[in-house]
This record gives C-alpha cells, structure tokens and sequence, in this order.
C-alpha cells in the first residue's frame, strides 16, 4: 500500500478494517460505536464498520464495561481475538479484574494452555477538559502488570502499525490512545510496527529524552527550542510500548549523549519514568554525567478549567526547563 | 405523607422547571462559544423528574447525581450563578472550577457531585443513606441515574445492600430511552425496569417523568418509606431529552418525529396547562415566570462569565486535606 | 431434548458423583497433612450439580467454574490424577502447579478454571458463549457460581448481555445457603433468586439440586435453548455443602441438625435408592460403583503424591506467548 | 497504657477496639467479619467486635467488593468514618471505580467541600500457597494515585499505629496488612504512628536498605549475615507510608551510607522502589557512590506450587547478593 497522509482516528479506522477484512476470528465491541458521530465512536475510529462488516462482528454494547472486559477475555480464551473499545481509560478502572486477575494471569495461572488475544482500545491524556474522570494517563498501573502489553501510540503510522500488532499478539494488549491526538495529520505507510522497539523522533547528541505522546510532541518542540537557543542537541526517543520496553534504544542513546530525561503526562509520583530512569541508573551508571530527571504530572486529578489543567501537566516550557536542569546539574 | 398541592409544589416546581429549563438552554450556546470545555450534557425535556423528587426532600436529605446533572443540581437549590461559574470553570463555581459540569459538588446542600462515571453514583448515595442510618438522622439519599446506567452491575449490588440493610435511599432511574446513542431497546432485553427493583427486593414503581405531580408524589412515597425505616425504593420515571446527548451530538440515532412526539407531553406547557385550569396561575402569571427564569439565568450566566478563572496556583490544593496527617 | 435416562444418565452420574465424593473427601486430610497449600474449597453434598449439567453438555461446549470447583472439573471430564496433581501443586497437575486448586483449567475439555475470584467466571462464560455464536458452532457454554456470587454486579451485567444478544450460556447458580460463612439469608432480601434473571429477560428456573434427574433435565432444557440460538438460562440449584467452606471452618455459622437434615437428602444415596428402586442397579452393583470410585481416587492421589514438584525455573514461564510479539 | 506483646492481627484488632470506642462515627464493615473462626474475619482481626459493638457498627456484607467500596466512599463524604476489610487485596480491584475515580478525587473535584475519612484495610502479599488471585502486592497502583495514603505495616506496633492514624486521616487510605505476617509477634505500644515518618529498623553505616513487610524481615535477616560474613554494616529503613513517604529519612541515610537498595514484593517492574531509586539518585547524585538496586518480585503473578513461589518472591539470599552487588558495583 502507499503512503498516505491521515488523521490518527482515520488511520485506527483503516488499522480495524485491515483487521476485520484479514482476520476472522476479530470483532470489534463498544459503547455507541456505530451509532454516534457519522456512524464510528465518540472520536470517530469505528466509523463505518458496521455498514461494513455488519452487527455480528461489530457491536454496540450496554454500558456493563466489567462485564464487557470479561466477557472479551472469555471470547479470547476460547478462539476469538475482540478489540474492545472502552470509551474512556479511566471506564477501565470498572473492569480490572477481568484486566488484572484474569486477562492478565489466563495463560500463566493454567500453565500455558490458553492464549488470550485481546484488545482494549482506550484512550487517555489531558487537554480537552475532559476533567479529573476522563483525562488519566493510566498507562503506569497496566506496566506494572506481569501479562499485559502495553502500546502508547503517538502518530498516526504508529497507531496504525501498533494496532495491526497488538491484534495478532496472543497476549492482552492495553492499547492507549490519547484523546488530544486523534486529528493530528501524517504520513502512514500502513506497516505494522513491532512491539519493543522503540522510535527515535528525533536524533541528539548531547542528552536523550525519553517520552510518549503528548509528551513527546511537546519534548519535540522544546527540543527545536533548546538547539536555537541553547545550543544543546537532545536526541528524542518514543519507546512506543511500555511493554514490551525497549531498553537497548534507550541506553544505547545514553551511551552517546551521557544525560537522560524522562517526560510523560501520567502523575510523575510512581509513575513509569521511575522505572526508566532507575533502570537506566543501574545499567548504564558509569555512562552517566548527571543524574537522570523525570517529568510527570503533578500529584493531582486532572482539573477542568484551562488554566488548571494546564498547570499540573508539562508543557514545553517546563520541558525545556527541565531538558536544561539535566545538562546542567553538574556544573549547578 | 405529602401531599402534591398545585399552589404548593405546582407553582414552586414550575418556577424551578422554567429555570432549569432557560438554564440549559444556554449550555448549546455556551457550548458554541468555545466558553464550555469537554462535555455538557443539557437535560432539558427531563426537568420533572429532579423538581418532582427535590420538592420531597429536605435540608437534612442528599443528593447524588450523574454526568446530566445540572437540572438535579438546581432542582436540589443550588445557586445557578455558582453553578454556571463551574461549568465555565471560574473561580466562583462550587468546585472553583476544578471540576465542571460532570463534578459540580455542594456540601452544604448535600450534593454529592455530578458524576463522570456511568453509575458511579448509585454507590454513593446508597453510602450517604448508611451513614444518615448510623447517625441516627431521619436523612435519606437520592440517586438519579438514566437507562444506561441501569445496566452497571453496581445498581445490582445496591438495590440488594440497601434492602437487606434497609437503607434510606431512593433510586431514581431517569429512563429517557437514550444512553448517549444507544436506545433501550437495544440494550435490554426485559423493557420493564422496575423488575430489576423488585428482583432484589426493593419495592419499586413506575412513574411519568412527564408529570411533576406524579414524580412529586411517587417520591414522597419513597421518602416516607426510606424515613419511617423500611428502606429503599426504585423509580422508575419515563422521560425524554429533547437536545442532543452533549454538544456535538449529530443525533443519527433518533428522529425528529419522535422528539417532537415527546415534545408534545412537554412537562413544563403540561404543568402551565394544569395550574391555568385550576386557577392557581393566569397567562400573565406565567408570563412573569418565565420572564423571571430568564432574568435568573441571565444574571447567572453574567455572574459565570464575569467571574475569573482560577490561579494556577489553585491547581495543586485539596489533594489531601491540609497536607496528609503526621 | 435428551431425557433423563435412568439407565445412562443415571447410571454414569451415579459413578461421576461417587468418584467426586470419594475425591471430595481427601481434601480435609490432604490439607490436615499439609499437602495442600493456600485455600480448598471441597463440594461434597453438591455432586448432583455438576454431575447432572456434565451430562447434558457434549464436548464442543465450555465450563466457567469457580473456587469451589474440583466437582465442576471432574464431572467435565478431567483426569483425577492430573486435578489431584494441580491441587497438590505438582509438575503433572493441570498447571504444572503454577494454579492449584483455585486454577484449574483444562483447555482441551473447555474448562476455562476454577476462578479465585468470586463472581468472575460469569464474565468468562459469557465470552465463551461470544465465541461460540461468532463461530457459528453450537456450543454453549456454562457458568458454575454461589448464592454468594449472585450478590456480584456482574451477575446482572452478564444476564442483561446474554438476553440481548441471545447468548448460548447457562447460567448455573449452586445455591448451598452460605457464602463463607455468610448464611443467605441475611445477604439477600428477595430468597427467590430466579427473579434475577427474569429481571433481565433470561428464562430462569429453580431445580432440586440434590437431583441428578432434575438437574440433568433443566440444563438440558437450557442447553437445547442455547443450541437453538434462542438465549440463556439460569438455573438455580438448590443445595447444601457438607464440608466447612475450607480447611479450617470453625463452622459457628450453622447447627449440625441442620447439617444433618440436607445429609438426610443426599443426592448420592437417593439416586442409588431410585436405581435399585427401577432396577437399574443392584445393591452389589453399587458396592462395585463405591469401590471403583475409590480405587480411582487412591490412585489419583498415589499419582500426585508421585508427581514431582515443578522445577524453581518454570517459574518465569508462560507469562506471555513465546516472548511478547516483535 | 502499657506495652504488651501481641501478634499483628491482635494488635489490629486491639486499634479496631479502641477506634469503635473513642470514635462515634467509626464503623466496620466487609465479608465474613463476624461469623468467621471465632467471631472474627479471615485472619481474625475483626474478632469479636460485634459482640461489643453491635450489628449498627460491625456490619457483615454481602460478596459485592465494588459497591461495598462506593458505599463506603458515600458514607464518609456523609460524614461517616467507615472502615472497609476487602478480604484480600486482589479483590479491591473490583472495586477500583469507587477507590480511583471517586475516593481520592472526592475532595480535589469539588474544591475541597468534601472530606473522605475511609480506610480501606486488606491484605497483599505471598508466602501461604493462595496462588495468583490471592497474593499480589498491588501497594505502587495505589501510591501513584493522587489523593490517596497508602500504609504497608510491617510490625504489630506500626499495625496498631497506623491504623489509628488512617482512621484519623480525613483522607482515603488503602491500609495494606501483609497476609504472612498477621501471626507476627512483637512488642506494642498503643500510640498511633506518623504517616510520612519511616523507622530506621536496624542502624548501619555502609549501605541503605529501603524495604517493607516480608521483605523487611527478609532484608534484617540478610543484613546479619551481611555483617557476619561479609563485614558490611546496613541500615535497614521501613518508610511504613508510601504516600506520603518519608524521603528524608531515606537520604540522610544514603548521604552517610552513600549505597541504596530498595526491596519490595511487588513486581519489580515499575515498581515502587523505582520511585525511590530514582528520586534518591535526583536528589543525592553525588551522595551515592554506586548505582542504587531494586529487588521485587519477577514479573509473573504469583504461582501456587512452593518452589514456584519462592522462585518469583525475592528470599534472603537473593537480597544477601543484591546487597553485595550494591556494595562492589564499582569494583566490579
Ligand atoms: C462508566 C462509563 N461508561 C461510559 C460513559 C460514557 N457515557 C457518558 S453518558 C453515557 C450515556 C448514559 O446514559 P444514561 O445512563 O441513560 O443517561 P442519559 O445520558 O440518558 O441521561 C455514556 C455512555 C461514562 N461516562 N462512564
Ligand atoms: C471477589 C471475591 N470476594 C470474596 C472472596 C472470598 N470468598 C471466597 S469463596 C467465598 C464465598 C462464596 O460463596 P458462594 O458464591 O455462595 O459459593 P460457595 O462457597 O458457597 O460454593 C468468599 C466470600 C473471593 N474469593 N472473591
Ligand atoms: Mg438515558
Ligand atoms: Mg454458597
């Protein structure tokens, strides 16, 4: 196929049709995803699929999100591959334990006889004032789970190519979108991206930034800014999934620049730029000229009101700021 | 038990209805003037339903809502120049704008917040309704929910704890056929939501959210029975909303037919129609109503747009309470 | 729909329930002995259940079970020794040992596992029952779950999905009058549990649960609607434990009188009255039954005693397919 | 009052006791919390509470973890002080709507109209066969949450104490017992513990250990023998909370220990000792003379098979060789 240039939703869109057309045992289940909008879910990624592969394979659901989970494991377990959208990450909260003690622990707790190739499509993120129940970045509590992949697309060819992969993995999948990205326009190339490697945005060589994301968009911009006006070259660095985690890019990068930041939008306490940073720490210590510096949301809901909402999440500024702390916290 | 009187809760609920109803009004337009974030969901159609079970609470009851929660908000008494302020996300909004129109919370009136999950409130309220149970207050709670939300497992385990437990609680099932896009029809395969009630022991009505009168009196009923002890109850009130699920919202999922069908048994021209009848308005009565409605949200729409937004610095207080305890 | 036939259905579930029994007995000794970590949950009383739905199932159909599950696994089919083997956290128990007796799956047989989490496989079956009307097969699949878990939100969510898109799922509730220690009683305020399902448009029954016959006949009845793509069925078991809920039960909860009044109902010994009654069996017939039952069940657990634990290094094994996707 | 020497789940019961007396408001609720063992819950903590406080103030629930916890949540909002035992901590995830999206942010959303005084006490935590669904560590999913506490004693003095503490905190607290730890002995005070102030559990000189529970235990086990074979002294310290979390009592060890270790049963992949380790190193660079080390469990769930859970759940020898490892990563 050739390249084209598409919205993140449209290439999701075209990702679910690929998959519906390519593999049978796929369906595609959610709330109000044929009949909202033109006729896709609230961001528009299921839109035309029922028209298309009609009401067996693409279903509206209750608003029943612990049932829906659990019932998309049971139909894995038992040979079918659903891509469960749940319209909102923080809904998911409704269904962990068909995520964490089922899904999760399906194929290990019964010594390997079950596959389980699930899909939950959700999306998280701030910037929409969506406020403190439907902006999380959960992304870190899937992490931390022995079972779960987890997939943070930023671009449209990444959400493309990570969605074909997460579909054919016979693990669950947690795959999160982010909400403020969905119109965001370039080019896909309708590839599957594998899993674990991760995608350098941007090549440095004076420190590596690791982000996801809105993050990484706002990394990428404060990156143009510290090579005016600092003169300092960052090397930016979108892992793509949280896991598997693509440790190798990462340090290899660190290896070069001798500096490290880590940027997402989920809370910074506990969050997975610790895990980053700790693990880059133990690995690469003596490659190290300053202490790695992580930047996270504050330790608060997501606020509603503009100025709120943007106060607890980084914006470029603060990355900039940061980026400049790292390089310099020697020498300060 | 109270009796619905028309120049009682006739005339008091009408006013509340013109209001809410002028109120939500706004919430396309403000929706439009990019003055409103994320998303607003304008009940207007259904505004029976929270004056009816508002005029049968009182100071001492709570409230919890969902994310339509505006109407049940002000029904309730909260102040609509305060209100608005939330949902523009300024400084005087109850929440300081913090929350919006899916967390509008009142304390002092007992609103337990509007709510951004699909269910989530049922268990709140059937928590408020224990706590009036263990403090020994003749307190009972509302929960207002939709048809979607009937089918969240939670309102199962509630109507099961708060009959064995013989809880104060009302279950107000706001059934306006929609749950954002999907109907009913679709999502359930038993039409009559009242057994879902009755299957856990909960006794359980049916009413017509269209009538002030009927959800007035269906309510009391259930405060009664929540006060004197012998616990919860679930509504079931059959209602419509006439604007779209939130702004945005291109509506393929319905017809105009059928809202103008419902538009026909507007709660409101309804109402107006009744206290004419029986002479507890004239023309100009209600003329001055409506006029009064407008003016009310008219200041309180001038009050939400002339307050200021937050300081940044607002956004890292009330995390915990004044640090967590050492 | 197949009929309970004494001479197969009868015969075979008398042999099931017998070998259960036998098996259902070792585990307080098991447990006593040490052998046996964590948390068993033994059936004995309740063989009739699983025996008499086994029966009406084929081989192209599903399990859900739950904790109390060795019953449910065994009248599917599964092999004693290799279950023992799983309970005893051995190399060659279903698992490897990685479940034990709370996690007993068995692919091969549809046994989607025994489930740690009360309420659980609801979902499971449910999904399996997806699966199988996306397939286009006629398999149908069941869920096994308490008085207890039918207190569970998920309950309602499952028996409102499966009614709407006309799953082929049985829903088999094993009413044994305790959750725990919990007595019913006190945990429900409507005792006629079928309602629940008839709340959601899901044909619901009450069955003898200490019948092999009736219980056959009813998941007959709802396999048949199931195969025929007419929906789920729930079945409400009536039923008793005869052992504490686990190891180590002070049983405070219940009198011996009543243990002992269900005992006086024993699903085994009645059914062996009804088979020497038509014929089926003869009293040494049934000596042979008790002794072949106990034979397989002493050398179920010679084997698992035999079985070798699992080696420190399969530990990290199986967390996810050969290594994540790349 | 004097000191005595109890178990863990006397002790807990005895702060129940004195909670139900002194606080009106306060009550307890959960399964089985009655009519189980002798009167009490599953490890007896509750035990015999009903018979002095009666079925108003010790309510026994049915099996409905997501509603128990919402309930809760309303209660406490209504000026009630509940204080909720989920069985076991896999459990909570049932009800993980009620303690994310609406506990912690109860107060934050609307403007701090609203107190939340619940305590969510359960138990995580291997060591007793309970198997995948029974034995989780689930404590960093709760600490990256804003508005919740989070309390992981380790003794029975700091049982007693910190749950006087979390019932008198008009914040949710997840109070996380460890289920092998219940029959521990030891000398109990009565006074209510701090959050935010961790215990230096054994003085030393050499290395900081930062560890909790049964890796607390583990972790004094191994510093004897560290010392006795190997000559190297450890300071062993329990932050006790991890929200809020003592941070300066960690670095003012590692400043005169100049090495950190953090072990802890939760899955070590992103774990909370990253959160340490990372913030340490941002904090003390030039303080460490070594790269920081995090112990935890692998990333499997937990298996049920003796040898399979002791393989996953880090033991004394393994923390023994971390600990070397920190000591001589830089002759390494
Ligand atoms: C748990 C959860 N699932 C889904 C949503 C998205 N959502 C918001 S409102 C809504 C429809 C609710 O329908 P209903 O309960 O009937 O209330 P109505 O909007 O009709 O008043 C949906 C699906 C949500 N906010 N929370
Ligand atoms: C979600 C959850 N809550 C609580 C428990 C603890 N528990 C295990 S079995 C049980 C009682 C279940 O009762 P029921 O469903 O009636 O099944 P029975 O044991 O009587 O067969 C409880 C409370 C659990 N395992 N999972
Ligand atoms: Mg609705
Ligand atoms: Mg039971």
């Amino acid at each position: 196929m050739t390249t084209k240039n598409l919205t993140t939703w449209r290439a999701l869109n075209t990702a679910l049709k690929d998959i519906l057309q390519e593999t049978p045992e796929s369906l595609v289940m959610g709330e109000d995803i044929t009949t909202w909008g033109t006729g896709g879910g609230i961001y528009g990624v299921t839109r035309k699929l029922f028209d298309e592969f009609g009401a067996e394979r693409v279903r509206d659901t209750p608003i029943s999100e612990e049932v829906l989970i659990s019932t998309a494991v049971g139909a894995a377990m038992r040979g079918s591959r659903p891509i469960l959208e749940i319209m909102y990450s923080d809904f998911t909260l409704l269904g962990f334990d068909g995520i964490i003690n089922q899904a999760a622990k399906s194929r290990y707790m019964f010594g390997g006889q079950f596959d389980c190739p699930l899909v939950i499509r959700t999306n998280g993120g701030s910037g929409v004032g969506k406020a403190g129940q439907h902006s999380q970045s959960l992304e870190t509590l899937f992490a931390h789970i022995p079972g779960l992949e987890v997939a943070v697309p930023a671009t449209p060819a990444d959400a493309y190519g990570l969605l074909r992969t997460a579909e054919r993995s016979s693990n669950p999948t947690i795959f999160l979108e982010h909400k403020n990205l969905y119109y965001d326009k370039g080019a896909v190339d309708f590839e599957p991206v594998p899993f674990g490697r991760a995608r350098v945005a941007r090549e440095g060589t004076d420190l590596t930034v690791v982000a996801t994301q809105q993050m990484l968009t706002r990394s990428l911009a404060a990156a143009e800014r510290l090579q005016a006006e600092h003169g300092i070259n960052a090397e930016v660095i979108d892992p793509r999934t949280l896991y598997p985690f693509d440790m190798e890019t990462v340090l290899g990068s660190v290896r070069k620049t001798r500096h490290l930041m880590v940027a997402h939008e989920a809370v910074r306490d506990y969050g997975w730029g610790a895990e980053v940073s700790s693990s880059v720490v133990e690995q690469a210590w003596e490659e190290l000229d300053a202490p790695p510096v992580r930047l996270g949301s504050a330790r608060t809901p997501i606020p509603y009101s503009e100025p709120l909402e943007s106060a607890v999440v980084p914006g470029v500024d603060e990355i900039l700021t940061a980026m400049r702390k790292v390089r310099t916290a020697i020498a300060a | 038990m109270q009796e619905f009187d028309q120049r009682r809760q006739g005339l008091s609920g009408l006013k509340t209805m013109a209001m809410i109803r002028a109120f939500e009004s706004r919430m396309p337009v403000l929706s439009e003037e990019r003055l409103i974030r994320g998303s607003t969901h304008p009940s207007a159609g259904m505004e029976a339903v929270a004056t009816g079970v508002s005029l049968a609470l009182g100071p001492q009851d709570s409230i919890a809502s969902n994310h339509r929660g505006h109407a049940h908000c002000l029904a309730r008494g909260s102040d609509p120049g305060r209100t608005m302020a939330e949902i523009l996300g300024r400084r005087d909004g109850y929440g300081g704008g913090k929350g919006g129109s899916m967390h509008i919370g009142v304390a002092e009136l007992g609103i337990l917040g509007t709510n951004g999950i699909v269910g989530a409130g049922i268990g709140l309220a059937t928590g408020a309704a224990l706590a009036a149970q263990m403090q020994g207050s003749d307190a009972v709670s509302v929960v207002y929910f939709g048809d979607g939300a009937a089918n969240q497992g939670v309102l199962a385990e509630a109507l099961n704890l708060a009959a064995i437990w013989k809880l104060p609680v009302l279950f107000v099932c706001e059934n306006n056929h929609y749950a954002q896009s999907a109907s009913i029809e679709e999502m359930i395969a038993q039409p009559d939501l009242k057994q879902r009630g009755l299957a856990y022991g909960v006794p359980s009505v049916d009413v017509d959210g269209m009538s002030l009168g009927d959800t007035f009196t269906a309510a009391a009923e259930g405060v009664e029975r929540a006060r004197s002890g012998s616990g919860p109850t679930l509504i079931i009130a059959d209602t419509y909303r006439y604007l779209g699920h939130m702004a945005g919202d291109t509506e393929i999922y319905r017809n105009q037919v059928e809202v103008e069908q419902w538009q026909a048994k507007d709660p409101i021209a309804r109402l107006v129609s009744q206290l004419l009848e029986a002479g507890v308005i004239t023309t100009s009565d209600w003329e001055d109503i409506q006029e009064e409605a407008s003016r009310v949200v008219q200041e309180a729409e001038e009050f939400a747009r002339n307050s200021p937004f937050p300081d940044a610095s607002d956004a890292t207080q009330d995390v915990y309470s004044k640090g967590v305890p050492a």
